[in-house]
C-alpha cells in the first residue's frame, strides 16, 4: 500500500480544512498581494490522512522493533510523557504570555533544571539549546567567552580521534583549531599524547564519555586537573550519559561543561530525526556565561531574565528563539519523574548489562576490537567478514530482512568496519536472545560463503537498495509540476 | 519499574553469563573515589497516574491562550492545528522512527521529507529548501552563515525590522566567526534606508517581511541592489500564512528564505520546538546547512527517497562543516506538511485572506479608540499601535480581565523610550467577533 | 514482524504498571481471598506497546485503503471525534454524578437527539440501543408494547427476503413469528405477496430502505399504509440511511421505528468490531413505549428519567445500564455539526453517486440483477465467474493483494454468488477509478482462465487462507500454557 | 467540505460518465412528495475550529470528577487507564478497521480478541469466555437466556442484590419470550436465602459478586445446591478489579460469568460504552451468544485466528438465533486486553490490594463518624454506609462543595424508604488520603 506524492493526488478546488469565510474587507496587504497561483495540491482529509497512515507503515519504529543502534540511544517512549506535553495549559502557551500567566511552566523549567544539575552534580544549567549539537556550541561558546572575560585568546581544542562528528564542526564554529588525539590500543584516549599536546593555547578538551567506542575514559580525572592545569575547559559530550546515571555524575569529575540528550537519554521522541533538546550543565567557572533566556525564582514566583544585562550580563548570547523546547521539557521531566533517582540508576545498570550480554554472546563470532567490559555499547570490527565478500553494510542490510534495523555501522572511524551496538535498558532479555540468534546464524552464513544473499538485502523492505550515488550526483530535491516548462524547473526535475 | 522488562532474576542470570558476580562489576571502570554509592537526592520513581496528576497541577498555574481571546503573536502565533495532524505524527512508525540513515526502512519519513521542501520551496517562491531546521531564529543564522560563504564575503546588514531574537541569535552565532554584522536600528514608521550600507564588502541583507511590527514592503528593488552588489537578499518570514495573501520572497528576487513553521501544525508549546525553514535557489544547494532528502530508484527502478549531499554536513567533513547542525525538526516538518497538505492552495489561500480580515477588523475597531494609533501602513495578521500609556502596564491589567492583549514591544526591544507604549496585536483565524469586542471593550476601560 | 500471544511473553515480576504499595489493613473480604495464581503473564510497559503495534500492522483499515464493502458504510472517521471525546468533563463523567454535575453531557445527548429527530422527521428518539441489532430490538419490542397496550397479541412480522440476518433473529426475540415476503424481479419487495400476506395477526413490517440490494423500495409509502391498515406498525431499518440524507426524511414515508446505526451513517468508528450505537427515532404512536433512561429539559435545566414512572410509565423498560453509548454520541454529534444540512445532503448526493459510478465502470464486466440507477451501493452476481472455476469467495480473496478489503459477499441471499459494493462519500474520484481498474484487471484474469491465481489468493497478506472449517470442529477458543497438565486443560487445548 | 473529495467539476464529469443529466435524476425512486426539497432545518457545516470550541464548551458545563475527590461506583468505577491503551486503541488499524470478517487482513484484531478470551476465562476462572458484550448489564440478560437454552427451563431466579440495571434489563430481554423471572428483594443487611426457589423448574440462579451493596460471599454452596436442582449459577462481577484479589466464580462453581469490564482500560464515558464480559465452560460454548475467535493454520501452516462457530448467531441461522447481538464493544475489549496485559498477574493482584486497603482506610474514617453505620460485613473496593439524613440531600450538598460522595442506593432503588438514606461509597487507586480527608470533613460538616 504505497503513496504517490501529495502533490500527484491533487484536484483544484478539494480542501482539507474548513474554515469560515473571510468577511469582506478593504486590503492593508500594502499592494503586495500574491499574483499567481502557488502550486500546492488540494485534497480532502480522509486523502490526506489515508496518504500519511500509508507513508508511516514505510518507515521502522522503535514501537515495532529492536534498534541496536551504538551512540544513539533508541529507547521506549513512554506515551505518557505525550499525553502530558499536549495538556490544555501547558502545549497550547504563547511564548510571550505575560510571565504571571505562566507560573507553572516556569515552575516546570526550574523543576527540570534542577534534575538535571542533580544528576550531573553540575551547579548550573542552559536551557535553551535544542540539540546535542547545539548544545555542544553552546558549551563550547561558554568555554570562549570565558577565555575572552579572561582577556585570553586561545587557538586549539584537544578532540580525541574517535569523537562524535560533530565536536569537530562546533569548534570550528567557535573559531577553535581541532587537534586530534590518537587512543591507546584499550580504546581510551592516549594520556601521553594529550599531555604533549597541552600547552597555553589549548582552549579545552572535548571528551565523549562512557565514550564512542563504549568505553568508560578511566583517566578522566586526570583529564581534568591536566587540562585545568593550562587554564583549559574540559567539554564532555553528554551523548552516552545513559550509561552512567546515578552511577557516576559528571560534575564529580572536573567536568566544565556537558550537553545532555533529552531526545536520548530522557528518552523524547526521536522522530524520525528531531525535535531534540540538548540542555547544557555548567560549573562555576562557566555558568555566568550561559546563553539567555533563564528562568529565576523569586518573592514573586518565577521569572525570566530575556536580556544580556544584570544577571546575565555576561551571557554570551541567545541561542535560539524564546526559551527553549519547552515541549521536550515536558516530555523528559515526565520521564524523569517516571523513573525517580531508583530508575535513574537502573536504567544505567541494566544499560550495561544489555550491552554486554550481547558482546558476550556475539564474542565467539564476532571480534571485539577492545577487551574486557564495556559501557552501554558493545564495539566490534569486521575481521570475521574477511575475505567473505561480505562488508559490514551487507551485514547491516541483512538485518533488516531479520526484522532488525541496523546496527551503527563504520563508526567510531578509529575501527575498521566498526559495528556499534546499544540495546539500551528498555529491552528485554528475550528480545537480545533473539538477536543475538539473528546475528549468529548470518555470521554463519557468511563465513559459509553465501556472499549473494548478502549483497542482495534487504529483500523484505519497502525497498530494496537505493541509489544513493545518482542521488548526489544528480540531486532532485523536490517534485515538479510536469507540466512545468520553462528550463530552470526543468533543471530541477532532470532526474525525475 | 513499568518501563523496565528486566526481574532481578534474570539479571542475576545475565550476569552469570557475562561472567561477572555483581552489577558493580560491570563499572569499575569508573575512579572508585567518583562513583556514587547511594542514590541521587532526587525523588523515588513515580506511578504514571502520579506523574499525570503532577503535569496537571502545573498546567493549572498557567493560562490557556486557547481559553481567553488571544491576540499575541511576535513571531509566534496562534493557529487551528487540525486534529489529522497531531494523530498522524503519535503514529508510532513516525513518533519513534531514527532519522532515516536506512533508507529501504525509512521511506515514510523520507518521502513526507520530500514533500516538506517541495512545499516550503513553492510557497517561498525559491527553488529548493531543505529538511528543516531548529526554527525560525537560528534558520536566520544559518542563511547569513551561508552567504558569507556563497559570497566569500564577511560583512551582513541586519534590518533593524528583524525581530529581535533573530538578530540576537544571528550575533551569538556569528560572534566567535571571522563574519560581522552591521545593525540597523528599528524604524517603526519610517522606512529603512539600505543603500548606503550596500557595498562590494556586503555578503547579504537580512529583511523580515511581514517585518517585527508588522509591515509589508516590496523588496523587489532591495533585492536588484543587493544583487548589483553582488550580495544576497536574505528574507525572513516568521509568519508563514502570509505566503498565502502576500507575494512571496522568491518573485520579489530573495536569494535565501529563512523562516519559521510554527503557524502551520505545530502547537505554541511556549516557544519550542518549532520548525525553521530554509530555501534557496538550486545553484547555492551545496552551501546550504541542514539535511536534504533527495529523489532516487532502489535496485528494481522503483521511485525511492534518501538523505543527499551529505558531504556538506559536519559528520563527514568536520572542520570545514557547513554547520554543526545534526538533529532537525523532524516531527515538526512532518506536521508542517500534513497540515499544509490539508490547506493544499485553497485553504493557505482562504486561510491567508482570512487572518488578513480579522486583523484589519480588529485594526478598525482599535483605531476608534481615543488615544490609540495605528503605526502600520500595511500589515497581515499583526500590527503595531502606539497606546497612551506604558504597554506593559496595559497588559498586565488586560492579563487581570483575562484578556492576552497582544505582546509589549519593550519586551523584545527593552531600554528604549520611543517604544515602552508600542503594543504588538495579532488576530488570526481563532479570534471570534466577540474576542474582539471583548479586547477592545477591555483596552478602552484600561487606558 | 509478528509477535506470539502476549501469553507467551511474560516473565514473572515483570509490571507493566506502577502503582503505589498498598497500606497494610486487616482484610475485610470476608475470607474470600484468591488463593491460586491467576495465570496472567508479567510484561513491561514497552513490550506490551511493542506487541499491540504489531499486532495492529496485521490489519486492514480505512485509514490505509478502500473498503468497497456492502452493506456497512466504512467511510472516513474524523479524529476532531477522536479529539473530542477525550475532552476532561466529557469522556471522563461517571455515570452516578448528580445530574446537577454533568449538564452539559445531558444538553449534548438533548442536542443530538434534536439532529436525528429532525434528519429523520420523526418525533421521537430512544437512544440507549448499543448498536444497530440492538436499536432493532427497541424498535420490535416498541411495536410489541404498543400492541400490548392496546390489549392486542399479534403474532407475525413481515420481513422481505434480502433482509438484514439481524431481523429475523430480533423478530424472534419479541416472539414473533417471522413470515418472508419474496422480492420482484427489480429488486423490490413484490407488493401482491405482501397484501397477501397482511393480515389483522400482523404487528408489523421490517423493511430496510433504501433495501440490502442497493435499492429504494419505490412502494415504500404504500407499504407503509398498507401496514398501519391493518394495524401494523412500519420498522425500517436504518443500516443504509446514509443514501437518502438530507434527500428524504423517513418520516415522511410513513416509518413508525427507524434505529440509526451512528458507527455506519455517523461515522464513529468501526473499531475492528464495535462499540457501536444505535438510536431508535419512533413515531408519536410508539413514542410512549420508549426504553428509559431518555433526557428531559425543564426549569432547571436537563434531568434524567431513569425510572418507568411518570412520563415514563408506559416504557418498555430498560435496554442496558446508564443512559447509552455517550461515548459514541460525542463522535456523532460533532460529525453532524462538521457536515451540517448542507454536508450531510452532500453526503447522501456523493455516496449514491460514487455507487453509481462503480455501477457502471464495471457494468460491462460483470452482470446487475436489478436494472437503472441504484442507492449507496451497487450489487452484482456472479455469472461472469460462471465456468471459470473463481468463485466469488476467490475473488474477493485476489482483491486482497490488489491492495482492497474484499467487497460484501453472498449477500443479500436473493442473488447468486452476490457481490455488494459500497463505496461511501468519503472516496475520491481516483480511487473508485483504480478499484474500478484492478476489478476489470481481475473478472479479465478470471474469464482467461487464470483459476490457480484465484485459488492461491491472497499471496500478499498476513495470512493465507485460512482452515476455517477445521476451527469450528475443534475450536480453540484460548490459549493454555503448555505446562497445563490436568485433563481438562488439555482438552481446551488440543488443537493447538 | 473537508471530508468529501469531490470537487463540482468532477461531480458533472461522473454524472456524464454515469449517463444522467444531474445529481436529482439518482434519487427519482423516492417516491416525489416526499422528496426534501430544501435543507434540513439544522445548522450548515462548521469548521473543525469551531466544532471543537462547541464541545469544550459542553465539556465546562460537567464537573469532570478526575479533578474533584469522587468515589462513585455502583457498577462504574475511578481507574487509571494507562496511556499506552489509549494511544493503540487509536491506531488507525484497529480504529478503523472493520469486523474481522476476513480473517487474513484482520490478525491484529484477532489475535487481540483470542488474547482477551484468554484473559477473561482466567480472571473469572471459568473455561472459555466470547469476543465480549455490549455491556455488563446487557451481558447479564444474555447469561440468562443461555442458561434457559442450556436446562430448556424457563425461570430464573435473580438475586434482590443484582445490580438493580442488571436486573432491569434482563426484565426487559424477557419480557416477550417465554422465559420469567422469580425476583428476590434487596437485602443489604441480612443474607439472601435462595433455598425456597431452587427446583428443577429453575434455570439458572443470578448473584453478584461483590453484590450491589459491595459486599462478597462464598458461593460455593449455592453452586452446590444448583447443580443438584439441575440448574446453573449465573455469576455477575461489575468490578472485575476485585477479581484480582478474591476468589473467581470459577473456583466458586460458577457456570456462566457475566462481567463489566469497564474497570479495565475502558474510560468512564458517562456510562458507555463498555464492555460485556460472558464466560462459560467449555461444555456449554455452542449455547454462547456472540462472537468468538478461535485459533486455525493457514494454507501454510501457520498459526492464524478466525471468527468461528458462528452457526450459533444470528447472521445465519435467523430466526432460531441464540441472540440479535452483531456489533460488539471491540475497540474496548482491545483496550481491557492493553490494560490488562499491562497489568499481568503481578500488576492485577497488586491493583486489587490497592483498591482494597483504599476502601478499608475509608470505611474505617467514615465509621468513626457519627451517626454513620457501615452496613458491610464485608467488601472490595465498595461498601454501603446508612446515614443520619437523606443520602440523595447529603450527596447534593457534597457537590456543591465539590466533592462526589457516593451514589445514594435510592437512585436506583427508589420508593423504598429503607433505602433513602443508604449510600454507596467506592474507593480506588484514584483516590488520595486528602481526597479522603476532605471527603469525611464534608460530610462531617453536612451531617
Amino acid at each position: 500500500l504505497e503513496s504517490p506524492l501529495i502533490f500527484e493526488q491533487g484536484v483544484p478546488g478539494r480542501v482539507g480544512v474548513d474554515m469560515a469565510d473571510p468577511e469582506p474587507v478593504k486590503s492593508r496587504l500594502g499592494g503586495l498581494e500574491r499574483k499567481g497561483p502557488i502550486g500546492l495540491p488540494d485534497l480532502s482529509e480522509p486523502q490526506v490522512l489515508r496518504h500519511f497512515v500509508r507513508l508511516s507503515r514505510q518507515n521502522y519504529a522503535i514501537d515495532a522493533g529492536f534498534y541496536p543502534l551504538g551512540s544513539c540511544t533508541m529507547k521506549h517512549n513512554p506515551r505518557i510523557n505525550e499525553k502530558v506535553a499536549r495538556l490544555a495549559g501547558l502545549g497550547d502557551l504563547h511564548p510571550m504570555q505575560p510571565t504571571s500567566t505562566v507560573q507553572g511552566a516556569l515552575e516546570l523549567i526550574n523543576s527540570l533544571a534542577h534534575w538535571l544539575k542533580t544528576i550531573t552534580g553540575m551547579p548550573a544549567v542552559a536551557m535553551s539549546p535544542a540539540a546535542g549539537a547545539h548544545g555542544e556550541l553552546c558549551g563550547v561558546m561558554a568555554i570562549r567567552a570565558a577565555h575572552e572575560a579572561k582577556g585570553e585568546s586561545r587557538t586549539r581544542i584537544l578532540v580525541p580521534e574517535s569523537a562524535h562528528g560533530t565536536n569537530p564542526a562546533t569548534a570550528a564554529l567557535c573559531g577553535y583549531k581541532v587537534d586530534s588525539v590518537p587512543a591507546r590500543k584499550d580504546g581510551r584516549m592516549d594520556m601521553d599524547a594529550f599531555a604533549e599536546k597541552l600547552g597555553p593555547d589549548v582552549a579545552g578538551v572535548m571528551l565523549t564519555n562512557p565514550n564512542t567506542c563504549g568505553l568508560f575514559e578511566t583517566d578522566v580525572k586526570k583529564i581534568a586537573d591536566m587540562v585545568h592545569e593550562v587554564g583549559g575547559y574540559f567539554y564532555c559530550d553528554g551523548a552516552n550519559l545513559n550509561a552512567i546515571l546515578g552511577r557516576v555524575r559528571p560534575g564529580d569529575l572536573g567536568v566544565d561543561a556537558m550537553h545532555i540528550n533529552l531526545h536520548k537519554t530522557f528518552s523524547t521522541p526521536h522522530g524520525g530525526g528531531g525535535p531534540g533538546a540538548g540542555p547544557v550543565v555548567l560549573s562555576d567557572a562557566l555558568a555566568p556565561f550561559a546563553p539567555i533566556p533563564f528562568v529565576t525564582h523569586g518573592e514573586n514566583g518565577f521569572d525570566l531574565v530575556e536580556q544580556k544585562s544584570g544577571a546575565a550580563a555576561q551571557s554570551f548570547g541567545r541561542m535560539k528563539g524564546y526559551h527553549g523546547q519547552m515541549g521536550m521539557f515536558i516530555r523528559a521531566l515526565a520521564y524523569m519523574q517516571s523513573h525517580g533517582a531508583d530508575g535513574l540508576r537502573q536504567i544505567a545498570e541494566d544499560a550495561v548489562l544489555n550491552a554486554n550480554y550481547i558482546r558476550v554472546g556475539l564474542q565467539d563470532k564476532l571480534n571485539s576490537p577492545f577487551s574486557g567490559i564495556c559501557m552501554h555499547e558493545a564495539l566490534f570490527d569486521d575481521s570475521t567478514l574477511k575475505g567473505t565478500g561480505v562488508t559490514t553494510l551487507d551485514l547491516a542490510k541483512a538485518m533488516i530482512d531479520e526484522g532488525y534495523h541496523p546496527m551503527t555501522m563504520y563508526f567510531p572511524l578509529v575501527v575498521h568496519g566498526a559495528m556499534l551496538i546499544e540495546p539500551t535498558e528498555s529491552e528485554s532479555r528475550q528480545t537480545l536472545d533473539q538477536f543475538i540468534g539473528a546475528m549468529r546464524h548470518l555470521l554463519d552464513k557468511a563465513t559459509a560463503g553465501e556472499t549473494e544473499y548478502f549483497l542482495s538485502a534487504p529483500l523484505f523492505a519497502p525497498r530494496r537498495r537505493l541509489d544513493e550515488t545518482g542521488a548526489a550526483r544528480n540531486p532532485v530535491l523536490r517534485w515538479v509540476s510536469p507540466e512545468a516548462t520553462d528550463n530552470e524547473d526543468a533543471s530541477l526535475s532532470a532526474a525525475s | 519499574m513499568r518501563y523496565m522488562p528486566h526481574t532481578p532474576n534474570e539479571r542475576e542470570e545475565m550476569l552469570a553469563k557475562i561472567g561477572i558476580g555483581s552489577i558493580d562489576d560491570l563499572f569499575t571502570d569508573i575512579p572508585e573515589e567518583a562513583r556514587l554509592g547511594g542514590l541521587l537526592d532526587l525523588p523515588l520513581h513515580e506511578s504514571e497516574m502520579v506523574v499525570e496528576k503532577n503535569f496537571r497541577k502545573l498546567a493549572a498555574k498557567n493560562l490557556s491562550p486557547y481559553s481567553v481571546p488571544c491576540f499575541l503573536g511576535a513571531g509566534a502565533y496562534q493557529h487551528h492545528v487540525p486534529s489529522v495532524a497531531d494523530h498522524i505524527i503519535q503514529r508510532s512508525e513516525f513518533l519513534t522512527s531514527y532519522t532515516p540513515y536506512q533508507p529501504e526502512i525509512s521511506q515514510g519519513t523520507l518521502q513526507a521529507l520530500f514533500e516538506f521542501q517541495t512545499q516550503v520551496a513553492l510557497i517561498t517562491g525559491m527553488e529548493v529548501a531543505n529538511a528543516s531546521m531548529y526554527d525560525g531564529a537560528t534558520s536566520c543564522a544559518e542563511a547569513v552563515l551561508m552567504a558569507c560563504r556563497v559570497t566569500r564575503r564577511k560583512k551582513a546588514v541586519i534590518s533593524g525590522n528583524l525581530h529581535p531574537h533573530y538578530r540576537d541569535v544571528t550575533h551569538t552565532t556569528l560572534q566567535f566567526t571571522e563574519f560581522e554584522t552591521i545593525d540597523l536600528p528599528p524604524a517603526v514608521t519610517v522606512e529603512e534606508r539600505f543603500d548606503d550600507y550596500i557595498n562590494s564588502d556586503i555578503a547579504c541583507v537580512v529583511v523580515q517581511n511581514p517585518d517585527f511590527f508588522g509591515r509589508l514592503d516590496d523588496l523587489t528593488a532591495l533585492a536588484d541592489k543587493c544583487h548589483d552588489a553582488g550580495a544576497l537578499l536574505v528574507v525572513v518570514v516568521n509568519e508563514v500564512v502570509s505566503l498565502g495573501a502576500v507575494k512571496s520572497p522568491g518573485e520579489m528576487g530573495a536569494d535565501i528564505v529563512a523562516g519559521e513553521g510554527q503557524s502551520i501544525g505545530v502547537p505554541l508549546s511556549f516557544g519550542g520546538p518549532y520548525v525553521g525553514l530554509l530555501a534557496t535557489r538550486q545553484k547555492f544547494v551545496r552551501q546550504m546547512p541542514g539535511r536534504l532528502c533527495g529523489q532516487t530508484v532502489d535496485q528494481n527502478g522503483k521511485r525511492g527517497f534518501v538523505l543527499t549531499l551529505s558531504t556538506r554536513e559536519q559528520h563527514i567533513r568536520r572542520e570545514k562543516a557547513t554547520s554543526n547542525i545534526c538533529t532537525n525538526a523532524g516531527l515538526c516538518s512532518l506536521a508542517f506538511t500534513i497540515h499544509m497538505s490539508l490547506l493544499g492552495e485553497s485553504g493557505l489561500t482562504k486561510l491567508a485572506s482570512l487572518n488578513h480580515s480579522q486583523a484589519v477588523i480588529l485594526a478598525e475597531k482599535l483605531e476608534e479608540l481615543e488615544g490609540v494609533e495605528l503605526l502600520n501602513t500595511s500589515f497581515f495578521n499583526e500590527f503595531t499601535i502606539r497606546l497612551p500609556m506604558n504597554a506593559t502596564t496595559a497588559i498586565e491589567k488586560l492579563g487581570e480581565k483575562g484578556i492576552l492583549g497582544g505582546v509589549p514591544v519593550s519586551r523584545l526591544i527593552p531600554d528604549d523610550p520611543d517604544m515602552a507604549n508600542l503594543l504588538l496585536v495579532a488576530a488570526t483565524e481563532t479570534c471570534t467577533t466577540s474576542d474582539m469586542d471583548e479586547f477592545v471593550a477591555a483596552l478602552k476601560e484600561v487606558l
